[in-house]
């Protein structure tokens, strides 16, 4: 690794408090050397990161390009169908070499001196290699097979595709990355072939891991989204409840529509709790016909390090973090209905996106949440978070008012950042 | 503005002194913060939408925000007054090149260039929110002009933060 | 827009409309990218200039864009869409203060203000790209007013990366 | 533009016509920094303020400039001229949304959406200065169409470094 | 201290010559580590900050939101009507707490998990602490009390609102603080109750410092400043002087109507004292009634370390510091008169508001030169300034040509910040 | 040199392969510390920059103001004719003097406290400096000659005005420096009196050795450029070449219009060699006669570190580099033609302004690739790039499909940096 590019922070810098609550330190929020090692021990390291739908390549020589922590990537699907990863950079002088988006081609040529590659990220072409009438071209130690554009390995599980740069056997197979339960869900989410509706794009000015914290959060849904309160349409005190992967890294949270609590103490005062004040003039908005019988209207599946699926009533997608900065992320949001979608199933999913992404009615708080914090904890580094909702331990729980699994989302962290706790 | 009958009955230069003026006072009502206002722009089987040059050019169908009816506007209205949490901001409208397009007897089509600088009330300088082009459908009402449907396609397929207000 | 005959005909009011429908047109060709169009809003003899502040209060001919003719303007769109190499790019046009000034028979000159805001559609947030005052003469033709001529002086003496497109 | 005589004897369209020139003409002249001409554009008792929402949302009669008389217009004039210190800067007006409001016998009230970019001439990019909206009161004369007052109010809050023209 | 946020400067990396002038190292202008010391030695060290005038605040339970240093704070009254501050980040999760600028509240909820706070910042509301339906809920070990909005110390002195983070003991008095002369001014200055006119916010594109120079430099006014000489109004050789508090850290610059110089070999050539050219046309602009018997037109009150007082003919303002980084800063003016004032004298403070200001004919100079320091010291941080006018030592001075002042804030800066000189 | 504001970077920190071919680690385009060495041992050190025309100061007392690397300098005709160049920061307390981008001026007059200076940086004058009635002013210590704007060292060669940080004898005379390929080549283009034309800039998102790279490569020429392939005008297997000088730091491509290559095999496949489809609908674009009768249609020569001058058929510039920061250059084409120009020469240059510069139909490309790079790369401090096209030895060659001229600008770059190579 390159020092003065990615200084290493050694133990003493960081200050984590071993509490018995979780105590995270805010400088991880907010120290360039930190996010430097992110790259590295998370995004390089032995994870699977999330590069996106098989639907978004569906045949031969589609490509995408997107981000794989802040690392330009291009995943490809080559000519026999296969699904292909890598880094977006050509082996001669460092220009990107796909500057598309998302595209066909079977080949891939850098136009700065259009040397050329296939799907599978091999050289293939190196212009005037051979000079011209004898002379100039490439000396006799020149090897193509040499250079290339860095490959990754994919894995992909009921159609998303996830990316490493961890050899065979650093990191476990997708299927024991993610666990049973995260299988489970997907299982149940990707269960029919899906079909784009398509992105939406959105930049918080914050740190990344203040957005996993948030999607891992069963805590704040009913108390910082108030549309449901607000045109009386549920009480989140509705059961529900969250798991984790062995590993704690992963968070599935769920909601049933269905009994609510008799327990009024608990809600007492809390304006999420008064009776709505307000009704839907066009109540179509809300009016769909669910996707499963199992009665889970909600689906928050936080899979580390950079991804969210969802099943909020109707609306499906599935979002990709892209970590800018220390203190900047884009998340892309990317909608899904189904191919076999009723018209009026589709019409409904449509209508919902107003619910959910950077203007959706129930989930528009979160950017500002995020950044919310991004802005206060600027100076302060070295004091610390509380988070103790439901108490230390990151266990599953049958309830949607713990921080179960943002604490287990926290020692996970440790580990993967080799950072230990502070005596205090 | 009172009722103005038969559009075809206008002059191109009336109807592009009436669209002008319904287009700039849909944005004072926004720049102004009387959001209440806005759906009154539109006619009673008015629609309106906001998406992204990526998604259009793709023909995918996924939006920013769509309100199919006025009572779709409105229930957004009542959600930012009384649910949503977002900082204090201003939107400021720079809406330009009305092209007066397609006319029938009881529509016409216009589309506009615009510029939208959203201000942070505390601790903001202006920055360029969203710019693209908008089209539009008029129709004749005996309130004048009104929007039958509204169609803003922003090229800057990212948004900041959040996305509030209505362009 | 048919043919409309001598200028001098036509009121100030019926020529700022036309005036503001031809820039209309012309910004929107461009933020469009429909550029083999561009030549078109130009006379047989027409001609396009794109300046900067820094060298035109000098007097000295530095330009970053000149076509003298139709012809320079489509070798250009030519080169655009088959030799160059740059990042999928929109322009925003915000064309305003339309100001009438001197009329002939067969010309008005009219100056204008601008900014062009640029946008990747990879990766990109609107940036102001450029922004100043345009002089140009427009004549009548059969088709309506066509640029006679076409200055656009920038304020800002800088380009970021590459200049794709006219303003 | 010669004397109009009385508004009410004008078409909307002519009032917005002339409405519209006036304020072209206003912003070309502080644009183009032909400053001394900047108070021709207001009657011998026209009033020029600038202020921020913040203040004028909180009805305080804090302001970022004010000039009761085109006397104290061209004292600030001479200053910026001959006193002050500051970098060499232009300022482009993109003025829109002209929205025509009460009209009497003798004047007209409107309010645009403004912005106006700085560019410094030295190592300069255009920065998007002031965002808002113009409320004004307009007056017929000899010499048409002149300000009897403009009060300009700015969505953002905070100066960079120094305001040295009018908006 | 969190080491990597903030790494101590040590001695052997700040070169400050020893010389008989003061050269201040233009590196403490430009070098962020600096600026990361200064926010822990000046703005949470034993200094008193300004925050904010008790007439933005009146009544019970009125607040406002602002930075010490760039700590986001906020400063309330409480129901019994104290005055008091706390820092701007929820104990929580460290989402900013209060999002308005100003309003009127006695409680302060979160949005994020509506934890709730009183005026004085102590944690009064915690949703679900209990759980719901015994589940999930906060452990045995969660202590209301130990968590809060972090409280600073506020001391009121004629109307003014300073605060700070040090305990009782690591700093004087208020009054001490302040020191005899600069207790006097204020005394002079708000012996009336006072009326807010409004705010201007301007953002200079330099470091703080150099503003905190240019306030304390008597040398520059009649040199930078033309507007009075352009029209024949002044020559500000006229009486004035300027002292120091005993630590030298704060500046008090005042200057008289009165006699003018004879000696004209001082300020032959400057432009400055050329017969003014022009003549204002509308002099409605200048006509005030002085407010004090006492001759002073012009006082400049700079108080350690983020505050100004002015009084500038008629015009009073109180200028609040925000550094918002190394290279920039955020001042903000806000003006007053005096409750009891004459609609006539009312009408002369709101014209002078055309004098100072980013706008004003008088002073918009200021925010010019902070930035032609600025960008012209980038590269230089070992190079110095020259600072000599007046003399060496900063003494109190009967004259308005001299930068004593300026001297007696670096020697003051250096103690703070345990800076000494290099042996040259 | 100030430590903290420009951190040596040790060797072990840059990790440069000692391979057979070149391969720069990518750090070197995105490390601060090293931008900060640079500056230090490349701009400030025993090299000569470019800062300007002799035609843009054509008269005594003509200045401009530009910038030598990143520090802000003044170049000035004093009133004997002679150029003189100054760092643009005032002695008293480093405020901009010069704030003009040109002019005519003999003397220099700072904004902030008058201080003011002659052409040559001499401080001439210092307000108050005996103070007023006796008080305030100077000490006896103070020296007007110790003070003065940090003057510059000037050579001038052809009307090509360049300036050193140097002291005599730290540098080689102008004409060692440049060597006698790049003096023949400047006589060749200097030998009649310019005339200005204009100046156009260009911002680039990259680090300005990206830039020092493209100028030194003839290999992308005709592969990234397809103007000429287009239009079917040329094929650039035309005859050409590139020089070095001695240290190898400066390169001299030129290309002479004439017999092409019959080498298909070295072309096969390539886009630019197909025949071109389109003609030039409006000729005149290229209808010029030429400057010169060696039948060198293009000139791209390189001048270490910070200038390059082009003749693209008619079109004549100079172009000079500004790095702006790690990330950013700006680049400042000066166009010129020469005075005794015929009406239809001058045309001719002007119309082929639309071939060169930002929005020039033949090289706009290379603003693009110098930031596809610089995105590229981001991430990759410690990758390195692969040079050899041509042999890994930096030797003249008679063709234009190598990178010699870039293999030897990094020999000579680690020499100059002190950076040695690593074993592998
Ligand atoms: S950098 Fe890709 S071919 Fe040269
Ligand atoms: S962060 Fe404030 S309540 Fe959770
Ligand atoms: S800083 Fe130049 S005269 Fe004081
Ligand atoms: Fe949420
Ligand atoms: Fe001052
Ligand atoms: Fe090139």
């Amino acid at each position: 690794m390159n020092a003065p590019m990615k200084p290493e922070i050694d133990q003493g810098q960081i200050n984590w408090p071993a509490s018995e609550e979780m105590q995270v330190p805010y400088q991880v929020f907010t120290d360039p050397r930190i996010f430097d090692q992110e790259q590295e021990q998370i995004f390089r390291g032995p994870h699977w990161s999330f590069v996106g739908l098989e639907a978004e390549i569906p045949e031969p020589k589609d490509f995408k390009s997107t981000y794989l922590g802040d690392t330009p990537v291009v995943v490809t699907r080559d000519r026999e169908g296969v699904v292909r990863a890598w880094v977006n950079r050509c082996a001669h002088r460092g220009a990107m070499v796909c500057r598309d988006r998302r595209g066909k081609a079977d080949a891939f040529t850098c136009v700065y001196h259009q040397w050329s590659y296939d799907a599978q990220g091999n050289l293939t072409g190196v212009p005037f290699r051979r000079g011209v009438n004898g002379q100039g071209g490439m000396p006799a130690s020149f090897d193509m097979k040499a250079l290339k554009l860095p490959p990754l390995r994919v894995a992909i599980y009921r159609g998303l595709i996830f990316a490493t740069f961890a050899a065979e056997g650093e990191v476990e197979s997708i299927e024991d990355y993610l666990g049973a339960d995260v299988c489970g869900m997907l299982d149940r989410l990707f269960s029919r072939p899906v079909e784009l509706l398509g992105d939406e794009r959105q930049v918080m000015h914050g740190n990344w891991k203040l957005y996993s914290e948030n999607t891992r959060d069963a805590y704040h849904g009913s108390l910082l989204h108030l549309f449901h309160a607000t045109f009386g349409l549920y009480r989140s005190t509705q059961k529900g409840g969250c798991k984790m992967d062995q590993q704690g890294r992963h968070s599935l949270l769920t909601a049933t529509k269905g009994e609510e609590t008799k327990d009024k103490s608990a809600t007492k005062g809390l304006r999420t709790y008064q009776e709505g004040q307000f009704a839907l003039e066009d109540p179509s908005l809300l009016a769909g016909t669910p996707d499963f019988d199992d009665g889970i209207s909600l689906v928050i599946l936080a899979i580390f390090p950079n991804l969210v699926v969802q099943q909020i009533a109707n609306s499906l997608a599935v979002r990709h973090i892209h970590p800018r900065s220390v203190k900047e992320m884009e998340l892309v949001w990317t909608y899904f209905g189904y191919k076999d979608d009723s018209p009026a199933a589709r019409e409904s999913r449509l209508k919902q996106m107003n619910l959910v992404g950077p203007g959706g009615l129930i989930s528009m708080e979160d950017g500002e949440a995020v950044e919310l914090v991004q802005q206060a904890i600027a100076r302060d580094g070295d004091a610390t978070s509380y988070i103790a909702m439901g108490g230390r331990k990151g266990e599953a729980q049958d309830n949607l008012v713990n921080e179960a699994p943002i604490v287990s989302y926290w020692d996970y962290y440790k580990r993967a950042m080799h950072i230990s706790s502070t005596e205090s | 503005m009172a009722g103005i009958g038969k559009l075809n009955k206008l002059s191109a230069l009336e109807i592009y002194y009436q669209a002008t003026q319904l287009m700039q006072a849909y944005c004072a009502c926004i720049d102004e913060d009387r959001l209440e206002e806005w759906p009154d722009f539109f006619a009673v089987d008015g629609s309106y939408e906001l998406v992204t040059r990526e998604n259009a050019d793709r023909s995918l169908p996924a939006h920013a925000m769509r309100c199919e009816t006025p009572g779709m506007m409105r229930d957004r209205v009542v959600s930012l007054r009384h649910a949503n949490v977002y900082a204090k901001q201003y939107f400021n409208h720079i809406v330009t090149n009305v092209l007066i397009g397609e006319r029938t007897d009881s529509t016409v089509s216009i589309s506009t260039n615009y510029m939208v600088t959203r201000t942070l009330a505390v601790d903001g300088d202006p920055i360029v929110f969203s710019v693209g082009r908008t089209r539009d459908v008029l129709v004749a009402s005996d309130q004048g002009l009104r929007f039958k449907s509204r169609r803003v396609i922003a090229d800057n397929d990212r948004i900041h933060t959040l996305l509030v207000l209505p362009i």
